[in-house]
């Protein structure tokens, strides 16, 4: 029986963290971003999946870093690697399909999974320019699932993204740009799509069929419909699991020992 | 052997001309060619067009100059020391830029083709979204796409006649005049050797016409003629060499330094409006060389970064966490 | 860390199908994985559709043993040992195998495609030249483009519509179901280590369903990882591995031991004929296996072919002149 | 002045492996393929082109070997060089327009310098299969220039080679196999073609107009109409500037003491 962490013993970071850190399997092949993904996928590394290998985008594969990397092209990403590169290897690595599971981020998600890293507003006049796609679209178009670790916003969450910068499961056509299913538009190289989006509040995953997003799981402390009001759009509730598996003390032990001592992407919390 | 390929900091940036189209070496902050960005800045270089993997602090350097008139890329941002780019964020804005998007891996197929002497790449990356939008082809709304240095189509589609895969995004091979390495050494006759991950490098400077390669060391070229199979890039490749230690501060070299988390943090902080921005240049660019912006820099901040050789980064270095 | 990837060579031998298709690590006479290759022609392997950027002794071999259906290359020979490839050419004549010619730098960017996941390569070689007769598509003549393990095209021209270039090649990724690769260097994980050139091995592995490394040595994975900037293939590429010294013979190995040109030169006129062959098969392959084949060519021979560690090549290897 | 040879102490591959050293200049960079083209540019990196680029096919560039390697796999093609790597590389450094030269061989070349070394016969029922294309027509295609070293048989000096397997100046239009000047198919890959075949009887190059080659030079002891009868088309034999450049005492040296020693290219000539 795993010791599950108090409510006071661990903050959201630390919970989006497990939580995120629960979606794989041993032995699979990631492809992690910069900040929380990488946390996540190293706690995965050190507790219930010792054989993932792990791939960063700026060209280290299979690598095993003892502290956390403060970005992707940090030297500590190389350590204990397979094999240092660049990212012609990364992303032909992604394309030719070995990856089972990208972590990613994003500033805006749709009830489709769609996500937006490239602008807040219009395209043409935006309201702010953001940092671009960067790799978002092409791990989550190469892998056969990805995670999206979210903060929870009502304006973060909308019906349709004002741009997708990275495909869900109903995406654009061109030239006309009409919704359609994604199998539709990735032919041989269709694999599968968004399996999770981990936000600050909750677990959402997506219908096979509609490729609508509904609640799986709330975190503690906050009910299906609060989160349902927290949405745009219409969110599914009706299929909500219960509760947000918490963090395990071995599993904070981990991410706060050993992993982001430093408190570079996850702060500690100060108890009483 | 060879006639010198050597030239100073002012003559390598004078090798970029206005209009130039330029990329660089290292990725997002990392092995930047900052103290050859910052003579440009000096020499105020304009209507650059840059064509990025992706980019990073040293595109928001030469965006906030005002040095720059198209960005084609995917990615501006300074990681964990600042969330985006503002400087480009604030122009685009204010139209005084075009930014052309693609997708990360778009961009380092179009140098992977360009780098092969292909005419394009073929891809099934990003299919779907907003990148690949009609309306957003924003080289084409400005009616720069004269099919000579600029490609007649942002992208095409084709279906896969091979195997019936479906459909294919063709994205055209950049053209690119000038390519500015930063390195940990290369030699006098032109030979590279990067350690750690060479991220997109090697594609950079065989797709550009002209290399330049900025390193912490010129060392000689025999020494590393010794082991070929660890170089990355070879000498016929090369047009011109310079010796600038620290050359890629503040942003990091495997092996040498970290990033200079603090200085990025303080950039970004300060450069959200234009009068920041030109604030920050007077007291960092205007009027120093590469000598008298190490003074001032000063000993301390610089050991504090200097990589520990064993682990090839430094222990010391504070990250600038939350 | 994960089960173990080790197998015998024998086990190796059987993850070969009959009708499989096949490529190889090396380069015409280098790095060829022979230990495999006999053991296929003891197991009397059928029917094999070999795609390889370029053939060279282990062709011949399984060629002339009758393994081989489909071989689609570009070259065939035993370099100075040997001026051609006299088992293909006979089959040839004899029409007993289907034959696809490419050029050497199709072969290489379509096994680049490949490896990148890509569908296609596009190109601008060999324009003009007999390799684009439509009348000689041999697959298609045979009626085997369907479309899924073999392509509908042998090629396809298209205008270069970016730029206006001119004529384009495009070239279909080879769908490879395995690779053998033969290397200095193997880490139980499978991660592999190349010495000297590297040929297309990288994107042998990459390209093909399941990859076989057969190494010099299996060395502890954590030796390797110590410096994964020289690591050549990552180890989750790698399916199986086995320790097999001096697999390669009669090819060479950088750093090693170099190419045995007298026993090469000895196959080459001695197999001229079917009956040529079987008896060269009967002498150096039937009711052996790796050990007694290693017994049967001696010490002397071996220790003679042996590199000289500082050089990589042997200097008292006798090289067949003229 | 040079100290030339006499005509007793150098053998016809001696003067081939001189004339085809005589192409180059230096600084250029040079593709060439394994036995005398080796040789060749080697001689040139030891005498008027110390500072020539070698890219040999395999993956060396910018090597120095001290002695010959035996094929361009060999172990001695990576002393001394700039990068040693793949394929892929020295493929790709030549599509991008690197090489100003290569060196090649053949079995069968026509009237417009096309080469066949592919099957002696038709193609679909040869009398004999060799090797097949290599690099050929690759190094063909890249160059700005290329020179073919040829053994010079009447069988082998043909109108039209029977299976083109690298360009010449006149090729095939696809699909209907009309001739036309490599200019028209290469579009902006056009960068030249061949430059000079060394045959064992004299030197030839090409008509700027026609593409249709001719006499240059006659070896020693051979004369224009001689050589004119050992080809099947009619050369044009009205441009003979004299007599191919002997070997120098030096360039003999070394050939034979330094570069080949061992003699597995080039034979030695035994005297008196």
């Amino acid at each position: 029986m795993s010791d599950y962490a108090k409510a006071e013993e661990f903050g959201l970071a630390d919970l989006l963290c497990c939580a995120a850190s629960r979606e794989v399997a041993d032995n699979e092949i990631v492809f992690a971003g910069t900040g929380l993904p990488m946390v996540a996928i190293m706690l995965a590394q050190k507790t219930h999946a010792p054989n993932l290998k792990l791939i960063f985008e700026a060209g280290t594969l299979d690598g095993r870093p003892p502290e956390i990397p403060t970005s992707v092209g940090d030297a500590r990403c190389e350590m204990g690697a397979s094999r240092s590169s660049g990212l012609s290897d990364a992303f032909s690595i992604a394309q030719r399909g070995y990856v089972d599971l990208g972590y990613l981020g994003g500033a805006e998600v749709d009830v489709y999974g769609n996500v937006n890293t490239t602008c807040i507003g219009e395209y043409l006049n935006p309201e702010l320019r953001l940092t671009g796609s960067g790799g978002n679209p092409d791990i989550n178009s190469f892998a056969k699932r990805t995670v999206f670790i979210m903060v929870h916003e009502k304006r973060r969450f909308v019906e349709n993204v004002s741009y997708i910068t990275s495909p869900g499961w109903r995406v654009k056509k061109w030239p006309g740009g009409e919704l359609v299913h994604r199998r539709e538009l990735y032919g041989a190289a269709y694999r599968g799509g968004p399996s999770a989006v981990i936000s600050t509040a909750g677990v959402f995953r997506f219908d096979d069929q509609s490729g609508r997003m509904f609640l799986d799981t709330c975190h503690p402390g906050k009910t299906a419909e609060e989160i349902r009001e927290m949405c745009q759009f219409d969110l599914d509730i009706s299929r909500v699991k219960g509760e947000t598996e918490v963090p395990t003390r071995e599993e904070l032990r981990i991410i706060h020992e050993v992993l982001d001592p430093h408190e570079i992407f996850i702060p500690k919390i100060k108890q009483g | 052997m060879s006639d010198s390929k050597r030239i100073t900091l002012q003559q390598a940036a004078e090798v970029v001309k206005n209009g130039s189209s330029l990329t660089f070496s290292g990725f997002t902050i990392w092995r930047r060619p900052f103290a050859l960005v910052f003579e440009l800045i000096r020499q105020q270089r304009r209507n650059l067009h840059l064509i990025e993997v992706n980019g990073g602090p040293h595109t928001e350097f030469l965006v906030g100059a005002g040095c720059v008139d198209i960005w084609e890329s995917c990615w501006v941002g300074h990681e964990l020391y600042g969330k985006y780019g503002a400087n480009l964020s604030r122009k685009v804005a204010n139209r005084e830029i075009i930014v052309e998007d693609y997708s990360h891996a778009e961009m380092m197929f179009r140098f992977a083709a360009a780098a092969q002497g292909a005419a394009y790449a073929v891809t099934q990356t990003s299919l779907g979204t907003d990148i690949h939008n009609p309306e957003y082809d924003m080289l084409g709304r400005a009616g720069l796409r004269d099919g000579k240095r600029i490609a007649k189509h942002k992208y095409l589609f084709a279906d896969d006649p091979f195997y019936g895969a479906g459909s294919q995004v063709l994205i055209p091979a950049p053209k690119v005049d000038i390519a500015v390495m930063c390195v940990q050494q290369v030699g006098e006759e032109g030979t590279v050797r990067v350690n750690g991950q060479y991220y997109s490098d090697p594609e950079a400077a065989r797709t550009a016409d002209i290399t330049i390669v900025m390193a912490e060391e010129i060392v000689p070229e025999e020494y590393l003629r010794r082991n070929a199979d660890i170089n990355t890039i070879p000498s016929f490749e090369v047009d011109y060499i310079l010796e600038c230690p620290f050359g890629a501060h503040p942003t990091g070299m495997f092996g040498r330094y970290d990033v200079d988390g603090a200085f990025l943090k303080d950039f970004y902080a300060r450069t959200r409006t234009q009068e920041g921005f030109d604030d920050f240049a007077k007291a960092w660019i205007h009027g120093l060389d590469h000598i008298s912006y190490l003074e001032k820099l000063g000993w301390p901040r610089m050991l504090g970064l200097k990589a520990n050789t064993a682990l090839n980064y430094s222990p010391r270095a504070t990250k600038g966490g939350k």
